[in-house]
């Protein structure tokens, strides 16, 4: 944050990264703890948020307009994602009566 | 004044982004995690605005914002698991290994991209207009657009039939 | 223009709609839906005519190698389509739905290898994982959710990260295509930001391969996943993943990842097959197997650009023993806890045939003469010596001979056990089955019928 | 038709073909599999038999050679062809495999149609061993015949069958899969040098020299040396001969053995000769050490088989002895002690089996005064064992002869030790004779045990009959070797400077 | 290759041959034990037959050149190695050959009426035809190799008869011991050969007949192997297998208990000719000795201890048989005395004459156990010159021509050996040979006492030997009678063309006769009557001399055992734990092992699995940027 507040109307193109890469390692560690499998999946959201942020940040960087079009795809990608994820989700649910990450424990050595 | 005003408003909006992330990963109740992530997706489409990705902050808000997070509310909904769970957190060891892995990989990332990130970018730019941005995807990338399709209509496939009672 | 664009999507179309016409006629119909479909694709490809074209640029390309991988890819999506309803848990399976996603998978997989472009290829590796992670749970039993469930999430945590690397890759080389990963090595300020993204894409398709760091959900999936689709997943899909790895290894071809790779290969290899050593479950024992397979793979990769010939040639006859494999594990196994060794035992009297084929394909995934294995595995570490890492080559030959402990441990129990319980009434083998028998006993001593097409369609590899 | 490569081919594939043919019988016709077995490779005998007699011995080099186009993508060719030394092995092989299936017509009773495909497929695995020039298709043939060999061992085997055909196969592959490294080494290096991919065994005569050829030379000798087996490499054969079904056992005594010394001459010593040259002695020795080794193992036995198949690691010591020394005489009878090797001990178990088919046991102790029970079977086990200690007369000693006086110009101390091992081989030989067949009938089950049937006398005859002509008569089968010694020694570099005789002139 | 062609000599090997197969293939089941014994005898019959016109026509030939060969076939030719089936008559083997098929004749009619109602009557005369074979192949060979042939043949026979009734186990391992006992003494042999083949390829000599040898025996003198002269090397190494074949110290133990066998075979392999053949053989290499004097001290010493102490143990024995085989030992040592002293000539002689006497005691001793039922110890016999009146008669004659009294043929060979190892020198040597021959008076005196004097101290009843036993035993005694004369003034200048006619001093006759007969008076005042009080006058001395000074027992504690054990262990701990156990099982458990290890690691937590795959992707992460920061 060398330069705070500077009188121009242009902002480091590291914060911008910083920020999505930030929000991509908060989704990463929150999917590596959290118990409950919802939360797992917002957090796999949280994710691609981050990434599209850095998407977003390079496609201003040396400006071509691509970056912003793929945001809108991982939209799609995202959105169905989370619809399998979820519908797994209840089927665990209604499978083992449970909704947490230890549950799924049958599968080993 | 005005780029002074833009600057504060871009800071603003990156806090938001950031504590609605921590919310996310650090409320108890899945429901309010579930707002939290709202909230980080609304922070996250006025940063694109002001970045002048203003097509995709749009779509953003209604996309994400608006059906996936349905998605979740229903999901919540259905399992009926709004209570925190009484299943005990993770061994210590592992919750270090994460946190250390999240921040390697924030670091190591940080540090490969350091040389370079010695650019600006300029706030509220004059946007791409949505023409240029639909003869891209119309263009270029028809292909991929055929393929989003097809990953929607599998994706309603397959949660169909993994969340149907009975076959 | 227009006729070129049809001979492009013609192969695509005859996959995609029969699926969807499975999804809505009466079950019992689906399975041949998807069937016809993928042979027609199947024929399509194989007698159409030369074809090079690039409608979008290089978002969709059909080329003669486009067409050789199709190939690949089509062939192990008809063999799971037409072995199923011959599993034993085909009845428990959701016929239309199921006969719906796996073409899909298939097509996403061909659109992967069909395209130049990184967010094409991401985008149909999402086609092909999302319908496997429905598939993986689709038997609705506990064991089945949970294989889908960690499929999932893994899956998802490297779709994440592989955008997170395209986007990287594209800050720092200012284009999104493959071919544009030649310019890693010319870059100077921000080669390392460019080499770290394009590590982060190449790791979302080590994890679908399988390799080392990446391989830890291999089991627990493929044994909890219907045995057809972990079929599928352990051939097709890891197919074109490797495929797919191996165009971007050397597109980029700096030495750091050959450096890399050297080490995931011989860990991946070492850690398959010893993992697989004290097995009992021969579907888990098979997933090892599919890891420590990935590694010699890898192996060949060692030998840069010229090494595809003996990578295609290997992953057809791989893809057909463990289709072949998972397919009798699939017909064999009573229940949903899949086959044992013991279960094995005395198989040979009961139902010779099914032992026969089972030896071949256990055996030729070992890597012995005269089947194709053994050839398909000599060409590829001829490749690693040419690239100059002899000593991969070692690790790799004392790693296929400690797989030998589990591949015949399978053998074993077949011929040398007595079976306690009475064995059930024998049951046809499949024609398909036999047919990929026969591929792999001969296949090998043929080889030129492969190598040659492929060492042809060299020159279109970017 | 005349005696050329056609006819090799003949001989090589028609048990193959046999074997297809016998594994697809009916289920109900499963008692014809031994005898169309048999029939097949009696038929196969005769090109091999016309082979043998149309070998023109002044001849240089490979005849019935035939070299077609295979894998070219790799540059594999189908090369075949023989010279005296495999022309020899290959007839030990066409001549072993009928006896084999002869002596087990009783003895296996299930899976018979599978028992005598794998024997059939076996046959050809070997054959395609010795007639193969193409390094590549060596290779094949010499890990595909272990499938087998395996099936053989871990079907029809003993009480440790599993055991010992998982020991054979792990152990026997890990030391070839080495070769496999060296030779993609090597076929790269002389692609690097010349330009041509090629797999041809002549084109790789001093391969390679200095530390990289040492290098690749172990290699080749280790996948060998497990073959042979060499003295620490050895212990998987006592476990596999035991368990082997008897027709196994011959086999795997009277040939797989043999394939390790092939080895070395064929590929490993003509490829390096230079550190051939260097290693040569270090490995004779571990063989000379091995004559003894073998010999006092084989005496602690108490379980016939075992104390025979430690008597062939004994045996084939002295081989490489021999086979390393490059002294004309010595390889000769080396290549020689193989054929005699593989008569007299295949005609040990073949008599073996006929005590196990009765007793059901292999121990000494479970029998005793036998020769009084059985005289006919006492004297075909007498002659077979001195034929296998080395009685002039027979076969075993012009082979040990031979070896032991062309091996003492150039290493005297190995050839003396190897003379010793032949001392002991008469002390456990005729201890095991004693223990089997003198002394009263103690045993109440050896009473009445019947002598040898009609079957078993045409298995063991045609053995006894070598045994005594190459005994009586051996240059109808040396004179064959003398061109290809002389080619083996020319391409391992030349002769080794003899041991040091001081002359003082005169 | 000079030496004139003579096709006869492969008529004289035939015949045994043809015995051997006939009878053994047809024998129980066609032939009846007639025809099976008098096919037997006729054999030899035939080979003594053609023996004699071979002799004479070899006769015939000039003095130098006498000579005749025929090659049969080119036996193995490989490499520098060429040797030839080829047959050689000459002085030396047509000796050999005369007295081999001579006394084989006489004993196989004689095993006519032994061997009657023997239940393998005809595997015994098919063995026995097979002995004859290798020792006529042994004796006419013209070069070592054939003759090793024949060397481990006669080994083999030796090993079939002596363990002929294979019941006893105690009989079987006799054999087993003689034969290994050979194997050893053959190894020595080979060794020599080795070694001279290695001299005189070295030297560009290829031939290995024995004129060729000979002719290049200053190439072994000049080589030296190992620091040692290659020539003295061979001889020692050539006489081991010697000692091994004719039993001499230290290889001698196995003749006793070859006594095992039926008394004929005894006769005929144990003391006749088998025995004989080391003697023969260095005769027939002593061009090699010439090259080496030192080899033939050594020659000389061993021969003349074995003599001595073979003549001590043979004082105290109680088995008939085994008196005569101690007896045979020490003869053939006298023997070896001569062949050491350079007369190989002599030694030649004495082992004709000894052929004659020895067979016939043996026969005797044969007949005596017939008698008596197969009673072998002389404490239970006496008297039994009163039963066996022949028998009695024909030993005496045997006895007598043994102890060396004039004008037998024992005492003309015997004392031409001690005049000859007096000529060259060695005194002491000669002094003890003088003992020895007191000695020898003395247990054949012995033996004639107990056995034929005093009363009969048996229980059986004692019956006479039939007519088939006893002529044998009268032609060998007319043999054993007239032998000495007709040897002396025959024998010598055929066997040795040029050599000195032989003067004899009176004083060495004189010499020797007297140390007979002081051995055969104390004969008859010591033994009988005060035997016992002899053994009790020395108990200890007395059990030394009869445990044959616990030599086999030596043998035994210090090579067999220790090797045995040795044996149990290398397969036990080096085979069994070592290489078998650590090596191979010990890999392999290594690797089952690292498999169970890594599957613990598979605990089925997805979130473990990401865990892993983000530190993996670290880890790689951190590989490439090191490949730039670094």
């Amino acid at each position: 944050m060398m330069n705070f507040l500077p009188l121009t109307d242009s902002v480091p193109l590291a914060h911008i990264v910083g920020l999505g890469v930030a929000v991509f390692a908060a989704g990463t560690f929150g999917f590596l703890v959290r118990r409950n499998l919802i939360v797992l999946l917002m957090c796999v959201e949280l994710m691609l948020n981050g990434a599209n942020i850095v998407l977003v940040a390079f496609s201003r960087a040396p400006g071509a307009a691509d970056p912003q079009v793929w945001v809108i795809f991982m939209f799609a990608v995202a959105a169905a994602e989370a619809g399998v994820g979820l519908a797994l989700a209840v089927l665990i649910w209604r499978r083992l009566r449970a909704l947490d990450i230890d549950a799924l424990k049958e599968l080993k050595g | 004044m005005k780029p002074l005003l833009l600057n504060a408003a871009f800071y603003l909006i990156s806090g938001a982004v950031l504590a609605g992330a921590a919310g996310v990963v650090l409320l108890r109740r899945p429901l309010y995690c579930a707002l939290s992530l709202l909230f980080t997706l609304l922070a996250t489409s006025g940063l694109y605005i002001l970045l002048g990705a203003e097509l995709a902050g749009y779509l953003q808000i209604i996309v994400y914002a608006g059906a996936v997070m349905a998605l979740f509310i229903l999901a919540i909904h259905m399992t009926g698991q709004d209570a925190p769970l009484k299943v005990p957190p993770l061994p210590r060891l592992l919750l270090m290994a994460a946190g250390a892995g999240a921040a390697g990989l924030f670091a190591l990332l940080m540090l490969a991209s350091a040389r370079f990130f010695i650019a600006f970018v300029k706030l509220a730019p004059e946007p791409w207009s949505v023409a240029e941005q639909a003869g891209l995807i119309f263009g270029r990338y028809a292909p991929q657009f055929e393929l989003l399709s097809l990953l929607v209509l599998a994706g309603i496939a397959g949660t169909v039939v993994t969340a149907k009672k009975k076959l | 223009m227009e006729k070129n664009l049809l001979d492009l999507t013609a192969p695509l179309l005859l996959v995609a709609v029969p699926a969807i016409i499975a999804l809505l006629v009466r079950p019992a119909w689906a399975a041949r839906a998807a069937g016809i479909g993928l042979l027609a694709a199947f024929l399509n490809v194989s007698f159409g005519g030369p074809a090079n074209i690039m409608p979008f640029g290089q978002s969709l390309v059909y080329d003669p190698l486009t067409k050789l991988l199709w190939l690949l890819i089509l062939g192990a999506a008809f063999a799971v389509v037409d072995l199923t309803p011959r599993a034993d848990c085909a009845a428990s399976l959701p016929a239309n739905e199921y006969y719906f996603l796996l073409p899909i998978s298939a097509v996403g997989l061909m659109a992967m290898l069909a395209t130049g472009d990184l967010i094409g290829v991401f985008i149909a590796l999402e086609v092909v994982s999302l319908p496997l992670y429905a598939l993986a749970a689709a038997r609705r039993t506990a064991a089945g959710a949970e294989a889908g469930y960690k499929y999932f999430l893994l899956g998802s945590f490297g779709a994440a990260l592989t955008v997170l690397g395209i986007a990287f890759f594209y800050g720092s080389v200012g284009s999104a295509l493959i071919q544009s990963a030649a310019a890693i090595s010319g870059l100077k300020v921000n080669q390392a930001a460019a080499s770290a993204g394009f590590l982060l894409i190449m790791s979302g398709f080590a994890f679908k391969a399988a390799l080392v760091p990446f391989h830890m959900w291999v089991p627990d999936v493929y044994e909890g996943a219907p045995s057809p689709v972990s079929a599928f997943m352990a051939s097709a899909v890891k197919a074109g993943a490797v495929l797919i790895l191996f165009r971007l290894f050397v597109a980029a071809d700096l030495p750091l990842y050959y450096k890399v790779f050297w080490w995931v290969a011989a860990l991946t290899m070492a850690a398959g097959n010893i993992a697989a050593l004290p097995q009992t479950g021969v579907k888990r024992m098979l997933a090892y197997s599919s890891v420590a397979h990935a590694g010699y793979l890898l192996t060949g990769f060692m030998g840069g650009k010229a090494a595809f010939p003996a990578v295609y040639f290997y992953l057809a006859v791989y893809a057909a023993a463990t289709i072949g494999a998972f397919s009798l594990v699939a017909i064999l196994e009573k229940d949903e806890k899949g086959v044992t060794l013991d279960g094995l035992r005395g198989l040979a009297a009961a139902d010779p045939a099914k032992a026969a084929l089972m030896t071949v394909f256990v055996l030729s995934l070992a890597g012995i003469p005269p089947l194709a294995g053994f050839f398909g595995k000599f060409w590829l570490f001829a490749q690693a010596v040419r690239g100059g890492s002899p000593g991969l080559v070692v690790i790799a030959v004392l790693a296929s001979a400690v797989s030998l402990y589990y591949y015949l441990s399978i053998i074993t129990a077949m011929y040398a056990g007595k079976a306690d319980v009475p064995a059930a009434p024998r049951s046809a083998t499949p024609l398909t089955l036999w047919l990929i028998g026969a591929f792999v006993l001969l296949g090998g001593l043929a080889a030129d019928f492969f190598l040659l097409p492929a060492a042809n369609a060299l020159p279109f590899l970017p | 038709m005349m005696i050329g490569p056609d006819l090799l081919n003949i001989a090589i594939y028609l048990p193959l073909a046999a074997a297809i043919g016998v594994a697809l019988l009916p289920r109900d016709k499963e008692h014809l599999a031994g005898p169309l077995a048999l029939a097949a490779l009696l038929l196969a005998f005769v090109p091999a038999l016309a082979l043998y007699l149309g070998f023109d011995p002044a001849l240089p080099g490979m005849q019935f050679a035939q070299d077609l186009p295979w894998l070219s993508a790799l540059g594999a060719r189908y090369a075949i062809g023989l010279d005296g030394i495999s022309l020899l092995m290959f007839m030990l092989t066409a001549f072993l495999g009928p006896i084999a299936v002869l002596s087990s017509f009783e003895a296996v009773k299930e899976h018979r149609r599978f028992y005598y495909a794998s024997l059939l497929a076996l046959q050809t695995g070997m054959l395609g061993v010795f007639a193969a020039l193409d390094l590549l298709l060596f290779y094949v043939f010499w890990e595909a015949m272990l499938i087998p060999m395996y099936f053989l061992i871990g079907i029809w085997g003993g009480k440790r069958r599993i055991y010992a055909s998982v020991k054979f196969f792990i152990y026997t592959m890990a030391g070839s899969l080495l070769m496999l490294a060296a030779i993609l080494w090597l076929y790269f290096d002389h692609q690097s040098r010349t330009g041509i991919y090629t797999f041809a065994l002549s084109a790789y005569g001093n391969a390679a020299t200095g530390g990289t050829g040492m290098l690749l030379f172990l290699a080749f000798a280790l996948a060998f040396a497990i073959k042979v087996p060499l003295w620490p490499f050895h212990t998987w054969l006592p476990d596999a001969h035991v368990e082997a079904p008897t027709a196994g056992s011959i086999i795997l005594a009277g040939v797989l053995l043999k394939m390790g010394v092939y080895g070395f001459i064929r590929i490993a010593v003509p490829f390096f000769p230079e550190a051939a040259m260097t290693a040569g002695w270090p490995i004779a020795a571990l063989g000379a050490f091995g004559v003894i080794y073998g010999s006092l193992t084989a005496w602690a036995q108490d379980d016939i088989k075992k104390l025979v198949a430690y008597s062939s690691v004994a045996h084939l010591g002295i081989v490489m002895v021999g086979a390393l020394v490059l002294e004309p005489a010595a390889v000769s009878g080396a290549v020689l002690q193989m054929v005699n090797h593989g008569l007299s001990t295949g005609a040990l178990f073949l008599c073996v089996g006929m005590l196990y088919e009765r007793r059901h046991t292999r121990l000494m102790a479970d029998y005793g005064g036998i020769a009084k029970v059985m005289p006919a079977f006492a004297a075909v086990f007498m002659i077979v064992t001195l034929s296998s200690i080395g009685l002039p007369g027979l076969n075993g000693f012009i082979g040990e002869f031979l070896i032991l006086f062309g091996s003492f110009k150039v290493w005297p101390c190995l050839a003396l030790i190897s003379l010793g091992g032949v001392i002991l081989s008469a002390v456990y030989m005729l201890g095991m004779y004693q223990k089997v067949f003198f002394g009263p009938v103690t045993n109440p089950a050896n009473k009445e045990l019947p002598d040898l049937k009609v079957r078993e006398w045409l298995c063991v005859l045609p053995l006894l009959a070598l045994i005594v002509w190459i005994g009586v008569y051996p240059n109808f089968f040396l004179k064959r070797l003398d061109t290809a010694v002389n080619d083996y020694i020319r391409l391992a570099g030349g002769q080794r400077p003899p041991f040091s005789l001081t002359q003082e002139g005169k | 290759m000079e030496g004139n062609f003579y096709p006869l000599l492969k008529w004289m090997i035939l015949p045994p041959l043809a015995g051997f197969v006939l009878n053994g293939l047809l024998g129980k089941r066609l032939l009846s034990e007639r025809t099976g014994g008098i096919l037997g005898s006729l054999a030899i019959f035939l080979s003594f037959i053609f023996a004699l016109l071979s002799v004479s026509d070899l006769l015939n030939l000039p003095a130098a050149d006498r000579l005749l060969r025929d090659t049969l076939f080119a036996w193995i030719s490989a490499g520098p190695f060429t040797v030839d089936f080829a047959l050689r008559l000459d002085p030396l083997s047509s000796v050999m050959a005369l007295v081999v098929a001579g006394v084989s004749f006489l004993i196989h009619v004689y095993s006519i009426g032994y061997m009657r109602g023997d239940r393998c009557f005809h595997k015994y005369f098919s063995y026995l035809n097979l002995f004859v074979f290798f020792m006529l192949v042994l004796v006419l060979a013209d070069n070592p190799v054939l003759m090793f042939v024949g060397w481990e043949g006669v080994g083999l026979a030796s090993y079939l008869l002596i363990g002929f009734w294979y019941e006893d186990t105690e009989k079987a391992s006799a054999g087993k011991k003689a034969f290994v006992t050979n194997r050893i003494g053959d190894a020595g042999f080979l060794a020599g050969l080795m070694l001279l083949a290695a001299v005189m390829h070295a030297g560009g000599v290829y031939g290995l007949d024995f004129s060729t040898l000979s002719a290049n025996a200053r190439l072994a003198a000049g080589a030296s192997f190992a620091g040692v002269n290659a020539a003295f090397l061979i001889g020692v190494l050539l006489f081991v297998g010697a000692t091994g074949k004719s039993a001499q110290f230290p290889l001698y133990v196995w003749l006793p208990d070859a006594m095992a066998g039926p008394t004929p075979v005894s006769a005929l392999i144990h003391a006749a000719t088998m025995v004989t053949a080391g003697v023969y053989m260095l005769s027939r290499m002593f061009f090699l000795y010439e090259a080496a004097p030192a080899a033939l001290n050594v020659v000389l010493i061993t021969g003349c201890f074995t003599a001595f102490l073979a003549a001590v143990i043979a004082v105290a024995q109680r088995d008939i048989k085994k008196v005569l085989a101690y007896s045979t030992v020490s003869q053939l040592g006298y023997m070896f005395m001569a062949v050491g002293a350079g007369a190989w000539a002599a030694g030649v002689f004495h082992l004709t004459t000894h052929a004659f006497f020895k067979a016939l005691l043996f026969l005797a001793a044969g007949s005596v156990i017939h008698g008596l039922g197969g009673e072998q110890d002389l404490f239970k016999m006496g008297g039994l010159r009163r039963h066996m009146r022949t028998t009695f008669i024909l030993t005496a004659t045997g006895w007598l021509a043994i102890s060396g009294v004039p004008p037998l043929a024992g005492f003309y060979s015997k004392d031409l050996i001690l005049e000859k190892v007096f000529a060259s020198g060695a005194g002491f040597v000669w002094l003890t040979g003088l003992l020895t021959a007191a000695l020898t008076a003395y247990y054949i005196s012995r033996l004639l006492i107990l056995a034929f004097m005093d009363k009969y101290r048996g229980t059986q009843h004692v019956h006479g030997s039939p007519a088939v036993m006893t002529a044998p035993m009268g032609l060998l005694a007319v043999l054993s009678v007239a032998g000495g004369m007709a040897g002396a003034a025959w024998l010598l200048p055929f066997l040795q063309p040029g050599a000195a006619p032989e003067h004899h001093s009176a004083l060495m006759i004189a010499v020797s006769v007297s140390a007979a007969a002081a051995g055969i008076i104390a004969a008859f005042l010591l033994v009988g009557r005060r035997a016992e009080d002899l053994a009790a006058a020395w108990p200890r001395l007395h059990r030394l001399v009869y445990n044959k000074f616990y030599v086999d027992e030596i043998y035994a504690a210090l090579v067999l055992r220790p090797l045995e054990r040795f044996a149990g262990w290398t397969f036990r701990v080096p085979d069994s734990k070592v290489i078998d156990g650590a090596f191979v099982n010990g890999t392999a458990a290594l690797f089952m092992s690292m498999g169970r290890g890594l599957r613990a690691v598979q605990t089925g937590n997805a979130q473990f699995y990401a865990i892993v795959f983000l530190a993996g992707l670290c880890v790689l992460l951190a590989a490439v940027l090191a490949g730039y920061y670094l």
